[in-house]
């Protein structure tokens, strides 16, 4: 019964999608990211699981450490914008266009 | 829970290249951490100059003394065969030369933490501080670009996407002047960065569902075995190459580039424009050519519609550009259409390796092209930085001819002129791609070649036939590292448009055996 | 006599005949890039590549001179420049020699001449560099075996031709005249390029061995065609009519450079590209070789008309300069009789053409940079050496008898005469303006009473400059005779470009000759009436039409600014009206509407990252979508 | 029909909830703020004491949390490692030892850099 996994992970996956698109901060739009990656790591799971091999658990080790180096980097790089602007909402970054 | 489980083969030798340029950023940290804050350059410059020139000498030596590899190393996960050889040479090459240009003074922030206009940053640039962590941290990105190119499984390709990125994203942000648009194109180019890794990990675990590995190998002949009529295939890859695409600047996943290059400090653009891009390729080649290469009916169409996008995108949309360096954003997102053009023109064994052939020794000479340029960009001044504006070129010319004549070079590199590497780099593309079968992708490529051309020289007309202005920007004396990038790039664009034989065999002969499997 | 073939060469001095070109080369490079640094010793090392280059060339010519005639033809070969299409390689023979030794020779005279010349002036180190590049270039032009690398060497001269006329950027004037050669030029080069191309389009070769053979298979439409467009790029860079305008104000550039470049060498390469090509697109009566007499002929009358209205002495000579190519091209246009004399003037009028620049350079150098001879006068006495080599140099343009100029260009008209009566004649006319324009230059410079200004303390130029002066002044008395007397340079010439089949005999006493003769008498005796004996206005008088007609250059700018210009701004401002923001450029109709497109499409970058994060998802949706309905059908 | 459609169907309604669960929140929600709503949340007490515009915090807690998932992300490898020790054998001994060295390299760094200190 693993298709269930993979419709729990493909929701994942397109509620963190849609809220990159649809939310303001950029701390919430970077969590959505992360909830994208977290779907990712369900199906690698679930994928592991259906075919019995153990390369899927262990892809999403290396999944979550990714993951964290780039909340380091991304929460670092929010903050120093944050910092400047005194607002983290993305849509206040515009400088740079046409 | 008996029974030792058997110890992996790895290659060291093959893989030392990418270990030396690893080992040197791990140092390179160290060397943040325990030496004086003064002389840290002063260390930092020798070792990593001499550990990417020692990659390429053991690159040489590897391809001269013991050939090419014919087993992927390090239990396959890792593919050092001739067409990654010579990519690895290309990204070292072009990553030394862009090291000299970070090299120079004056481009990094004083204090990255410190808020633009603050005291504090006045303090620190009073005290000449500077983040000497900009050279450990494009070790490590220069790392992750030749880990991306020859990775032969797609966890290793996507940890390598990674290390490759993360630092960039750091590095981005952290120009001197106008630091705004430095920290929004620092956090535009993460977030899409990683909305985009997101789409590419997403398809990996599709691609992985259906083949059951992650093997490029084994997903080839699981195309085979399991049949190709699987939607969760083509959505994996699909978005396998969203992820890709959206390194090289692929139309439509192209919107970022303009933005992080004109934002990002130059030298850094250099790097990204040149070492990203190969690297990059190197990638797209092994994915669609090595794991997808039974597909290719599937994805060739499609990706028709994306390399036609993408060069018309960027060729008309650089027509209006105002900022020089926008201007050489959206000509890389031309080139990267004209690069695509070579990896749709596959055929029979002899057909690819002519069509990688070109591939490789167009990487060469638009990486170099583009280095230099971004390095005349470097030099040509304003009271508050670079003059990005193009209107503040106007005249350059008649200020300082032998700077806009170099500039004048290079775009015409850029556009193709013969006698410029550019135009072989072309030919080298277009002429496989027709005997391939992808006539209509070459005249559509022709067509925006000549569009480009256009806006190429509509810059010369406006260095040469304008008047310059009364307060126009000035020509920075070179230091010395700028000034070899300079000419090693306009060197090596002459001597490739004008004897590019030996580099053409070469080229032939790192992609005569083509990929390992 | 048909030319020899073509044989592969290695080895000897002619194996290494690449340095020729590699030496200045190396010069022109070291002195761009060594900066300020090589300001004390840069002139010199400019005069040393120039004269090893000539060196080299001599050297060459030499191990030419010790073969026999039909073995005269070497080639070497030096890389694959296109794999498949071109091999880059040096075809050494009588004609390509000839123009090498010109081009060192009278070169590294320049040069030498030019360290005094230029002594005061901060930016000597860069002119030599110019200078050097501009040797280099032209020696590939005329040495390499291909259209393709006559063509590099032929854009490399316009280059060096568009630095060194704008070299006092400083002044207005120069940086507009850089721009005016500059454009014309493209109109010219434009013409050869597109003829380089049909040239390999229609034979799969561009390199002259395999060309020549197998052209008088081709179609004659084509070969009408390709011999129009190389005309056209000939036109361009020898300045002949309709593409003469930019000579005139190319003297805008220091005098050594008018000398060297827009005398003696450049523009003489469209006489080299026509004679070169002239067995395979311009035979002796096709609708070519026809154009290119009546080219000839029309530029000389119009050279020398304008010649005659000009006060400024380096415009005076500017005409004469097209007038005397206009020649050339009229011989070149007459087969192998006409090419023996149109290459015998071309190296003659080099020497004595050279002589009357740099003398007037020498002029202008005692006179404060005055170019008005209306100011000068009576000069004679101040400066006896520029004098004396001056006036040599006139006798031999003017084709005083037993000069350099006398063989050289009765033999042109002889020749004419005996294809066509009417060019004949025509060219016996414009010798008489010749006489008479020339005469008007020396009588008013060194004749007549002294009209400068206060401040002008006229004194003879130092020995580096003089000397250059003698020795083109001894080459412009005895060079003609020894080249055309006893067919030394027919004999020399034939196994390159072919021969006539009997030796050319040059009659001292023919009815054209006389009449030649009598009519530069004329003209001489005119100008002595007008400016030798009578006052000189030092105002120029309002004159009448005819003269204002000369003043004006024909009108040339004019007819060129309404057929040529102005279509050109008037798209130009159509297009910058479609550059939105502004930025000026030069933009044709077509990228106007792309302009357009692009100014709308760009406004979809909006700057907001999650408008790019929603067209990454769009665009993956796209994409597996297409993929999905790809691999179901 | 094939097994994995379902997948797509799914992700399609999947992507449809998330787009209008957004999209009414702001028409359907209760729009009452009041104060406590706008502090910051500190173990339901007021935090003390009462920060300069708007209840945020100094950065230190940040870098704090940020070393934290560096350094404890580690463990993922170092568990997997320690469970199958014996069958490891010297090559992953090396390799961990290796990992761990790296590791602090980092740690070497953030510490010279005052990364640790508190003030």
């Amino acid at each position: 019964m693993t298709t269930h996994y993979l419709v729990l992970s493909a929701l994942l996956f397109a509620i963190g999608a849609v809220g990159v698109l649809v939310r303001r901060n950029a701390i919430v739009v970077f969590m959505c990211v992360e909830l994208m990656l977290n779907a990712c790591n369900l199906a690698f799971v679930t994928f592991a699981r259906q075919h019995g091999n153990l390369d899927g658990q262990l892809i999403a080790f290396f999944v979550m450490v990714v993951a964290a180096a780039e909340v380091v980097v991304g929460l670092a790089i929010i903050v120093t914008i944050f910092r400047t602007r005194r607002s983290a909402s993305v849509d206040d970054a515009n400088l740079l266009k046409y | 829970m008996n029974g030792a489980i058997e110890a992996p083969t790895i290659e060291y030798g093959q893989l030392m290249p990418m270990l030396l340029v690893f080992g040197a950023a791990v140092v390179g940290v160290l060397i943040e951490a325990l030496a004086p804050r003064y002389l840290r350059k002063a260390i930092h410059v020798p070792v990593t100059l001499l550990s990417l020139a020692g990659a390429f000498a053991l690159i040489i030596l590897q391809a001269v003394r013991d050939g090419v590899p014919e087993q992927a190393s390090a239990m396959g996960a890792i593919a050092v065969d001739g067409p990654a050889l010579f990519i690895w040479g290309v990204i070292l090459v072009l990553a030394f030369i862009s090291m000299l240009l970070i090299n120079d003074d004056d481009q990094f922030v004083a204090q990255a933490a410190a808020v633009p206009g603050s005291p504090e940053e006045e303090d620190a640039v009073a005290q000449g501080g500077a983040h000497t962590e900009v050279y450990p941290l494009a070790l490590f990105a220069i790392g992750g670009m030749l880990l991306f190119s020859s990775a032969n499984d797609l966890l290793i390709m996507f940890v390598a996407l990674e290390v490759m990125s993360l630092p960039l994203y750091l590095l981005c942000g952290l120009a001197r002047r106008r630091r705004l648009l430095s920290q929004e194109a620092s956090v535009k180019y993460f977030l899409l960065g990683a909305f985009s890794s997101g789409f590419f990990l997403y398809g990996m675990a599709l691609v992985y569902g259906f083949a059951g590995t992650v093997d490029l190998g084994g997903i080839s002949s699981a195309l085979a075995s399991v049949g190709g009529q699987d939607s969760l295939l083509y959505i994996g890859v699909a978005l396998l190459g969203v992820g890709l695409f959206f390194k090289i600047g692929a139309a439509p996943f192209q919107a970022w580039k303009p933005d992080v290059y004109q934002g990002a400090p130059t030298p850094i653009t250099a790097l990204m424009a040149s070492g990203t891009l190969v690297a990059a390729f190197g990638a797209v080649l092994r994915v669609f050519w090595v794991a997808l290469g039974n597909l290719d009916w599937d994805w060739r169409p499609v990706m028709w519609a994306v390399a036609i996008l993408t060069m018309v995108v960027g060729a008309i949309l650089a027509i209006t550009q105002t900022d020089i360096k926008r201007m050489l954003a959206y000509s890389s997102i031309a080139h990267a259409g004209f690069l695509l053009i070579g990896v749709i023109a596959t055929g029979d064994a002899e057909q690819n390796s002519g069509s990688l052939s070109g591939i490789l020794f167009y990487l060469l000479t638009y990486g170099i092209t583009t280095v230099g340029a971004f390095a005349v960009v470097t030099m040509v001044r304003d009271a508050g930085g670079e003059a990005g504006h193009l209107s503040r070129w106007a005249g350059l010319g008649k200020r300082s001819p032998l700077l806009a004549g170099i500039f004048a070079f290079f775009l015409l590199a850029f556009a193709g002129i013969p006698l410029t590497s550019g135009f072989f780099g072309k030919y080298a593309v277009f002429a496989p791609a027709v005997s391939g079968g992808a006539l209509g992708l070459v005249v559509v490529g022709v067509i925006s070649s000549a569009v480009a051309a256009f806006f190429y020289v509509r810059v010369i007309v406006l260095m040469f036939f304008s008047e310059p202005a009364a307060d126009g920007p000035t020509v920075a004396l070179p230091s010395v590292g700028t000034a070899a990038v300079v000419t090693i790039a306009a060197a090596a664009t002459v001597v490739l448009g004008v004897f590019p034989q030996p580099v053409l065999d070469l080229a032939d002969q790192a992609a005569s055996a083509l990929f390992i499997r | 006599m048909e030319p020899v073939e073509i044989i592969q060469h290695s080895g000897g001095v002619i194996g290494v005949a690449w340095l020729m070109i590699a030496l200045p080369l190396l010069g022109a490079a070291i002195l761009l890039l060594g900066g300020r640094r090589t300001d004390r010793w840069g002139h010199l090392l400019g005069v040393v590549m120039s004269l090893a280059s000539f060196a080299v060339a001599v050297l060459a010519f030499v191990e030419l001179l010790g073969m026999s005639g039909d073995q005269r033809r070497r080639e070497i070969e030096l890389f694959q420049f296109i794999p498949g299409m071109v091999d880059m390689g040096l075809l050494i023979d009588p004609l390509s020699i000839a123009f090498a030794l010109l081009i060192t020779g009278v070169g590294s005279l320049i040069h030498i001449y030019s360290i005094g010349y230029m002594s005061h002036d901060p930016g000597r180190r860069r002119f030599f560099s110019y200078l050097n590049l501009f040797v280099a270039a032209m020696l590939l032009l005329v040495l390499a075996d291909n259209y393709v690398g006559l063509y590099i060497g032929w854009e490399g001269v316009g280059l060096a031709s568009y630095l060194l006329i704008g070299f006092w950027q400083h002044k207005p004037s120069a940086a507009t005249a850089a721009q005016k050669a500059f454009i014309v030029n493209r109109v010219g080069d434009f013409g050869l390029a597109i003829g380089v191309f049909l040239i390999w389009t229609t034979f799969g070769s561009v390199a002259y061995g395999p060309v020549f053979q197998v052209a008088g298979q081709a179609e004659q439409g084509v070969l009408t065609a390709i011999g129009l467009l190389l005309l056209l790029g000939a036109c361009g860079k020898s300045a002949q009519l309709p593409l003469q305008s930019w000579l005139l104000d190319a003297m805008e550039g220091p005098t050594p450079v008018s000398a060297l470049i827009h005398a003696a060498t450049m523009v003489t390469a469209g006489v080299y590209l026509v004679v070169r090509s002239g067995a395979a697109f311009f035979p002796v009566g096709s609708t070519a070789a026809l154009v290119v007499t009546v080219v000839g002929v029309a530029t000389l009358l119009a050279g020398a008309i304008i010649g005659t209205a000009k006060d400024d002495i380096k415009k005076g000579l500017a005409g004469s300069t097209m007038s005397q190519i206009g020649y050339m091209m009229l011989g070149a246009g007459l087969g192998p009789v006409g090419y023996v004399f149109a290459i015998g003037h071309l190296i003659t009028h080099g020497f004595f053409k050279a002589n009357l620049f740099l003398g007037a350079g020498s002029i202008m150098h005692a006179m404060n940079d005055e170019v008005d001879m209306r100011k000068y006068g009576g000069l004679r006495k101040l400066l006896p050496v520029t004098f004396v080599t001056f006036f040599i140099g006139y006798l031999a343009i003017i084709g005083f008898p037993l000069l350099s100029g006398y063989f050289t260009k009765d033999g042109i008209i002889e020749t004419a005469m005996h294809h066509s009566p009417v060019l004949g004649w025509l060219a016996v006319l414009g010798a008489g303006i010749t006489g008479f324009y020339m005469s008007r230059m020396v009588f008013m410079t060194f004749f007549g009473q002294k009209r400068w200004a206060e401040d002008a303390h006229p004194h003879e130029s130092p020995a580096v400059m003089t000397v250059p002066l003698i020795i083109l002044s001894i080459g412009s008395i005895f060079l003609g005779g020894y080249l055309v007397l006893g067919n030394t340079l027919a004999n020399w010439l034939a196994p390159a470009v072919g021969g006539p089949e009997e030796p050319i005999e040059f009659h001292f006493v023919t009815t054209p000759g006389i009449a030649t003769l009598v009519l530069v008498a004329i003209g001489a005796a005119f100008a002595w009436m007008k400016y030798g004996r009578a006052e000189v206005p030092v105002v120029a008088p309002r004159g009448s039409f005819v003269t204002t007609f000369a003043r004006r250059d024909l009108y040339g700018d004019a007819i060129n600014e309404s057929l040529l210009m102005r279509p050109g701004q008037w798209l130009t401002r159509l297009a910058v009206f479609f550059d939105n923001r502004g930025v000026d450029g030069v933009v044709n109709g077509i990228a106007a509407g792309i302009g357009g497109t692009s100014g709308r499409l760009r406004r979809i970058q909006t700057g907001f990252a999650r408008s790019y994060a929603l067209s990454i998802l769009f665009g993956a949706a796209v994409v597996a979508g297409a993929l999905l309905l790809v691999g179901n059908i | 029909m094939e097994l994995y459609l379902p997948i797509l169907v799914l992700a399609v309604l999947a992507g449809g909830f998330a787009v209008f669960s957004v999209a009414i929140a702001p028409f359907t929600g209760p729009k009452r703020w009041n104060r406590a709503k706008l502090d910051a949340y500190e173990c339901g007490i007021d935090p003390t004491p009462q920060p300069v515009g708007g209840g945020r915090f100094p950065l230190k807690y940040m870098i704090t949390a940020m070393l934290f998932i560096v350094f404890d992300i580690e463990i993922i490898f170092l568990y997997p490692w320690a469970v199958a020790f014996d069958q490891l054998g010297v090559f992953g001994l090396v390799e961990m030892v290796l990992f761990i060295a790296t590791v602090l390299v980092a740690y070497a760094y953030v510490w010279r850099r005052k990364g640790l200190d508190w003030d």
